[in-house]
């Protein structure tokens, strides 16, 4: 049923033809006292595209048809948490008085906005163990950006400016040396242990007077709890360090045990991986910031407060703040969808759905095991990690396999990541999914391993019957062709 | 499923967590609720708030209340496009490659420079972020914010850089418009970019040709924040030589929302593609020769570069790019131009309307093009107090920034507001006026 | 195009139409709006509605104020199913097939009865189709309802019959239930069918075995008017053998809207199969073999047998249709049958509350599976008006059907009302008891 | 992208699984006293299936994936009117106050809901030239049935209870002769002229004392208009008989020319072909009926009426009314709909839709009538009825033409229809469509003619593309499998 028509909307424009209304005007038309002076004046009109309104809605609705999308099939992605979104957060986010609300609107008007955010800060500090919470930021990396910002304030401000060394494994997500380095500070990278696990010695070794920080993703990105998170803490704390956990992972451990009594200082969230807010195709997310209490002082301007009486009130005087990441309150639609999933949920929710995803994904690493190989011994806990390299031998990649299971409808796994692990397959089930969807997964994944070894040209040269078919990656670069242009002549 | 993995209970898969650690009863947060209870619930707290279909909306200050195209929510609420991850796998995705790569080449359009991202989170970190690209192609660590910028976004801007020791500084603006003598003795080797909002946070706008030539003289970059809903009638930033433009696409089709999820949008001049922030769509060809798209030039970015990235930046605000993308196919060259004009002609009329009001005056001159500063006889903050009695969400009182600003009101004037809505607020000014001097209330 | 077509003006294509007659002028309606005017303007009709989201809605009689589940919302409003066509085209049109064949199924479940159809308008027209299928099989005139029937289904059924020659009588029902006595002295034999709603327009279950009994001892067939809501806690009509069951899909999911659209269900006893007015969908295979469906026994259709079709009905509710097939697909067998229990438990809750306020009664016996009569000690009318100053539709008045009825007011409850809006209620009952006294207004 | 997942939701289940929430029961459960007695009690629960939410949505979404629908491509399906449906109609019909609200609430807290109503009328009554409307009939069927009532009642009302004879034209649609008999009327059938319009000689042929009424669609099935209207609904009052107007087809007309004026009497409208409710997948639609000014009496009950105080009322107090169709005011959501749509376009917008509607419709018959047979001569109205029987020595059939579109990703046209035609094909591109789209389908319409002529299997043994390939129709009706049964076992 689906044709790719590849046109791109500029393709489709036809001069003169418009897909909007505006009002009538209906106040006096522009005097030449009031006219943009020439110089200030657009000459030329951009080149937007010239069509009716049916044609957006085809367009759109014919290439929205191209994608996979959670609410198709499975969608295995290792470290992204592709869970199904309730349909009732979105219902949530676009009721009257709440997204149709300035954010300038004065507080006596916006008591509800205010009510949901500090509801929500308070069930993310039950969550995680950290009471106080910014709410601010709008996505993973600028949460963990806001919490080393606030990890270089809290030193400089005890007076250890010195310490702008943040430890970090290599088996972390790119994000956080990322962010390391635009917070001002340096990165040190330390290897896993065998185990896939943080090597104590190789921290100790790390740890020292200019120690910032360390930033520790538990469950790893393996998939794998931190055993040694209260030795870890321990050292890092005892260097003078903060420790950092980034919650990417957190749909693992909500509900069963909270970071902060493991001793991590500060964490994120990601309310688009752990908390339903849907990925939009990338964006957008949310990335709450939780800290110990003594660190609250750091935290953004504005913060949401109560007062005594009962009402809420965006505190904007914080001397000690990092300031602002944001224009206004962060993504506060991401904001009340998470609300609403939490409302949902309630508390034993919660613990089955990371309950349900560490089933899930035991269940997929003990049925995928033996068909791939298991760098790392489980049990995992949210995700698996295997490893595709016992195909190498005939020709067949990593990639190659995952393209093969676009053929069958479902995603690819994350490939390539965490980097330590050769040839990696990183599966995240979710607890969203059945037993029957996860068996006909494993049924996809038996299947290609049988045609790596007895057809691999068939994995190789796939997918086969996907829109298109391995786009040419290093023609894309080169030729960086990143706006259309109308065919020359 | 446990028999099949092996283990008699749930708990067996936990041992590698710290038995003492484990939640032994309950999180302290409520039970479940069911579906309905949820959606009352929320719309109750929704009660509490003044969303703009109960109350008459002339707050801006960045987030802007227009109409937003029924379109948009039926063609972007597509699970196909809402609930799809980033485009990694391009074979079943290119619906939402294709749509960013339209997004780009409309922004690209937009504001006249060649190369445009796949969106940032808004355009207060669009800001930050320009200034790291500044910073980082410059090796110069001055910023320089010139003009009557948005507080919000200097505030942001400084955040973003000046934990990595750079040094911002800010033009007191004294007629709220770009000081250029300040500008000139400010200006130096170490300057690595000068930003300036146009029109600026008051609706003045700023003279950019003058500033350009300032900045560049000095090997600084120029950087344009701007409001896409203006370029339909001015000038835009490649046209008057920015390096780069930076800005906020909420008023292209994305509902207020308290100011989020929103887009920013970051688009460049050609030499700085590599330095860019966030993630780009490019074309190629496929294995068969077909025409199709993939994220690329990835070696810039977090995931594949790790510290040496261009940004930290991975998940940003694809959804709300979409969003912007299907405005602005609905409305085309003519109805972003009609969209300018409108908005210009209910301001000015707007303006004209409040300064013969006795007591209220227009202190600033300029055309108002969207947005302008009342000064009031009463504290600002009096004349919203009085228009919420009325369900008008009357403006932006100024003093909430600086108290020297006390009596001043930022009123923002979109395509909705009709005659009768600038008719309603006169009168919410007349009466706040009016009560003022009744009660024997606190004057100027 | 005009070029193409090879003719000049356009009024060239118009030649056919008399000269004379053609429009000169514009009609006389009103210029175009711009979609925010139209919403704008709508949504200010829709503020002087009393929605369920403003108000506490107790009101029932065929609609009710039931929980939608936004899945519903989400899936039914994707284009694909509701801007495409009735599936004649069985190849591209397997989504709406497929849903229709499910929702055949579900309805055959719930009523107990093995074939359902497509859907008809609503649960009042199924009624007069069935009363024409009836007349048709049996050959008979008079049709005659029994208990306390909607005097809607009652009317429209009339409607539907009685310009053809057919005779409708209806049971005065004295005790707001079946007159057996009176039912047998008019059962005879050329009775085609009677029809029994259960429970009935005042919420009393109505002894349909005993009806059943009667009805086809004298070769009638026996049609149960049921709620679909109440099918999993009540027998369904397969079970006390009737031979038709039709009723309103509206409490499966489909919003009140005003009372439509809504969806008429229609299901039957196989020897009617052929009889059956409405689309039918079939399973069959293609030409590879491969299971799908198509549209079938279409020879009972006016595209087909045009005079001789068993009904004129075309389009019909598909869409709403769907909405009640996600609807049964979400609650499956344990969420229908909690529906039942809860608006059951709820309306006894509240029954017994307002039996407690002084002056008040709940004058039926039997249980109130979730609507019930009050009898009030003002004017029912006086009761709704003062639940209006509280926001609350506090229930229907019954004095609006018949005079004698005025202190009657019928209330109704679902699962989505709570115990404080049970006391709310009862609090207004309590204050239009009192108001009444007070200002000495009229009494019974 | 689209794999046929043939599973139907029943296949799926999986004991205990739901995808439901209810609230907590905050009322005492139910006492022995309110039990439902033991007799009325279900005791079987109905199968209905076990699934979760996800596996719902997703089912439904996989299975909508598998429609054609008018937000994709062209729809061509004469007399049905597939045009581009405003979103803001949806808008309209979803916002509070709207689809939120009892059709038994008191009239004084139902004022916007009147209003509207009253408004639509006025506007139908415009449009029409009758100025007496009623929005209850749930779509053009009922609608017609609603007129034949009518027109029974008034003849008896009038001392004539003979005459019951309605004359319809061999062209017309199933529904008018389906309505008649309902009614308690007959069917005089008349055949059309060569011309493909009404033979005034056999329509006085068919007059006299019994005539009740004539239904007439005009501009009728072939497209062409009825160019002896004002004769034939001259020739109908003088032997006093009403003439009603199938109104199927006023997407030709609106704004161009009215009905009213032309003599009809009555007509049905269909607002889910010309006034932009959408399909649905085959309802709903909303049919209203308008009538000549003294046939208002005999209008359903109830009717919205503006008091002199400028309020709305429903009138009850119609004594001469046929009664009532619908449980309540007939598919408001739907006139809500036509009413948002009419707004939007106002005059000058309904003027350029029919103008549109008819371009179109002639340039795809002038483009398509060489390529095919052109039975009736042209100019057409809003569709054209083209004859492939050309390809019929090839043993290609117009139902093959029609599954063969389906291969290049557009709808086919209405075939075999109207009855008078052979091999009919039956075109209605609509206002909405952009020439752009009309050059493609002529494009595609070229090729399958060629296809038709050189290689006649690929068009025999289309569709090749599609889910499903031709139905085995005859199989369905013999075994009438019209519901899910768990596979025995
Ligand atoms: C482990 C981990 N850390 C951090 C991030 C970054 O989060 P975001 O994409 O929300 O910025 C991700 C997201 O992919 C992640 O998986
Ligand atoms: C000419 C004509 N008349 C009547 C009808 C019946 O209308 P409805 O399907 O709305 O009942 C149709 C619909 O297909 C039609 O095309």
């Amino acid at each position: 049923m689906v044709r790719v028509d590849n046109r791109l909307i500029f393709e489709m424009s036809s001069r003169g033809r418009t897909g909007y209304t505006m009002p009538k005007l209906d106040v006096p038309a522009l005097s030449d006292d009031d006219a943009v002076p020439r110089k200030f004046r657009r000459e030329k009109p951009p080149e937007l595209p010239e069509v009716s309104e049916p044609e957006v809605v085809r367009h759109f609705t014919n290439i929205s048809v191209l994608n996979h999308h959670v609410d198709r099939d499975f969608y295995p992605l290792g470290s992204c948490t592709m869970k199904y979104n309730p349909k009732v957060n979105d219902r949530a986010a676009a009721l009257p008085g709440m997204s149709d609300i300035h954010p300038l609107a004065p507080e006596e008007v916006s008591q509800g906005a205010l009510a949901l955010l500090f509801d929500l800060k308070t069930m993310l500090a039950e969550i995680t163990g950290l009471p106080a919470v910014t709410l601010q930021p709008a996505a993973g990396a600028q949460g963990e950006l806001t919490a080393m910002l606030m990890c270089r304030r809290y030193h400089i401000d005890r007076g250890q400016p010195e310490r702008d060394k943040v430890i970090i494994p290599d088996s972390a997500h790119g994000t956080n040396p990322a962010t390391v380095r635009i917070a001002g500070m340096k990165v040190i990278e330390i290897k896993s242990n065998a185990a896939g696990l943080v090597d104590l010695e190789a921290l100790k070794a790390a740890l020292g007077p200019e120690t910032a920080a360390m930033m520790l993703t538990n469950p790893n990105t393996l998939g794998i709890f931190e055993r040694d998170v209260e030795i870890i803490t321990a050292l890092v704390h005892e260097a003078g360090g903060l420790v950092y956990m980034d919650g990417a992972n957190m749909n693992a451990l909500a509900g069963q045990i909270r970071p902060g009594d493991m001793g991590f200082d500060m964490m994120h969230l990601n309310l688009h991986k752990t908390f339903s807010q849907p990925h939009g195709g990338g964006g957008p997310g949310a990335g709450p910031v939780c800290v110990r209490a003594d660190l609250a002082p750091y935290l953004p301007a504005p913060e949401v407060v109560r007062d005594a009486d009962g009402r809420f009130r965006l505190d904007y005087d914080r001397p000690k703040s990092i300031g602002r990441l944001h224009g206004h309150h962060g993504n506060y639609g991401a904001l009340v969808r998470t609300t609403a999933y939490l409302w949902l949920l309630g508390r034993e929710g919660v613990e089955r759905m990371s309950r349900m995803a560490v089933i899930n994904a035991n269940y997929l690493m003990t049925k995928l095991a033996p068909i791939f190989e298991l760098p790392y011994a489980g049990p995992c806990m949210h995700e698996c990690v295997l490893s595709g390299r016992k195909f190498k031998s005939n020709g067949v990649r990593t990639m190659d396999i995952a393209k093969r299971i676009l053929d069958f409808g479902m995603y690819a796994p994350t490939v390539y990541f965490p980097l330590i692990v050769e040839e990696a397959l990183m599966i995240e089930p979710t607890e969203s999914e059945t037993k029957d969807t996860l068996d006909r997964f494993v049924e996809i994944m038996r299947t290609i391993a049988r045609e790596a070894l007895e057809n691999p040209e068939i994995v190789k040269n796939a997918p086969h019957t996907t829109p298109v078919r391995r786009p040419d990656e290093g023609k894309a670069a080169r030729e960086a062709k990143l706006r259309w242009r109308p065919a020359a002549g | 499923m446990l028999e099949a993995i092996g283990v008699r209970r749930f708990e067996d898969l936990l041992l590698s967590l710290p038995e003492k650690l484990r939640l032994k009863g309950h999180l302290d947060i409520h039970p479940g609720r069911s579906e309905w209870e949820v959606v009352r619930d929320i719309s109750a707290l929704g009660n509490q708030n003044a969303g703009a279909g109960r109350y008459t909306c002339f707050l801006g200050g960045g987030i802007y209340d227009h109409h937003i195209p029924s379109v948009i929510d039926h063609v972007t609420m597509r699970s196909e496009f809402y609930t799809a991850y980033t485009p990694y796998q391009a074979e079943v995705s290119q619906g939402t490659l294709i749509a960013i790569y339209e997004f780009q080449t409309m922004i690209s359009e937009l504001t006249g420079l060649p190369v445009a991202n796949a969106s940032l989170y808004d355009g207060a970190s669009a800001a930050g972020e320009a200034a790291l690209l500044a910073a980082s192609v410059t090796g110069r660590s001055k910023t320089i914010i010139a003009g009557r910028f948005h507080p919000h976004y200097r505030d942001t801007l400084k955040t973003y850089v000046e934990m990595s020791g750079h040094q911002v500084v800010v033009d007191p603006a004294p007629d709220h418009v770009a000081d250029l003598d300040w500008l000139k003795a400010n200006l130096d080797d170490s300057t690595a970019a000068v930003f300036v909002q146009h029109p600026n946070f008051f609706g003045q706008l700023e003279a950019m040709d003058e500033i350009r030539e300032l900045t560049q003289a000095k090997g600084g970059l120029f950087v344009a924040v701007v409001d896409p809903s203006t370029l339909g009638i001015l000038a835009p930033p490649g046209a008057y030589g920015a390096d780069i433009a930076v800005g906020e696409c909420q008023p292209l089709g994305i509902p207020m929302a308290y100011g989020g999820p929103v887009a920013g949008f970051f688009a460049a001049n050609q030499k700085y593609l590599r330095q860019m922030p966030g993630r780009l769509v490019g074309e190629t060809v496929d294995r068969d020769g077909k025409r199709c798209w993939t994220l690329t030039l990835q070696t810039r970015e977090q995931h594949i570069r790790r510290e040496k990235a261009t940004s930290n930046i991975c998940t940003n605000q694809t959804l709300l790019a979409h969003r912007a993308t299907v405005y602005m196919s609905l409305l085309g060259p003519a109805g972003i131009r009609e969209l300018g004009e409108q908005c210009h002609a209910r301001a000015s009329h707007a303006a004209r309307t409040i300064a013969a009001i006795p007591g209220y005056s227009i202190p600033l001159s300029g055309a108002h093009v969207k947005e302008f500063v009342v000064q009031c006889p009463v504290p600002a903050a009096d004349v919203v107090r009085c228009g919420l009695e009325h369900q008008i969400l009357a403006g932006l009182d100024l003093g909430r920034f600086d108290s020297a600003w006390k009596d001043l009101l930022l009123v923002a004037v979109t395509e909705k507001r009709s005659a009768a809505d600038i008719l309603k607020l006169s009168e919410v000014l007349a009466a706040a006026a009016a009560s003022s001097v009744g009660s024997g209330g606190p004057r100027g």
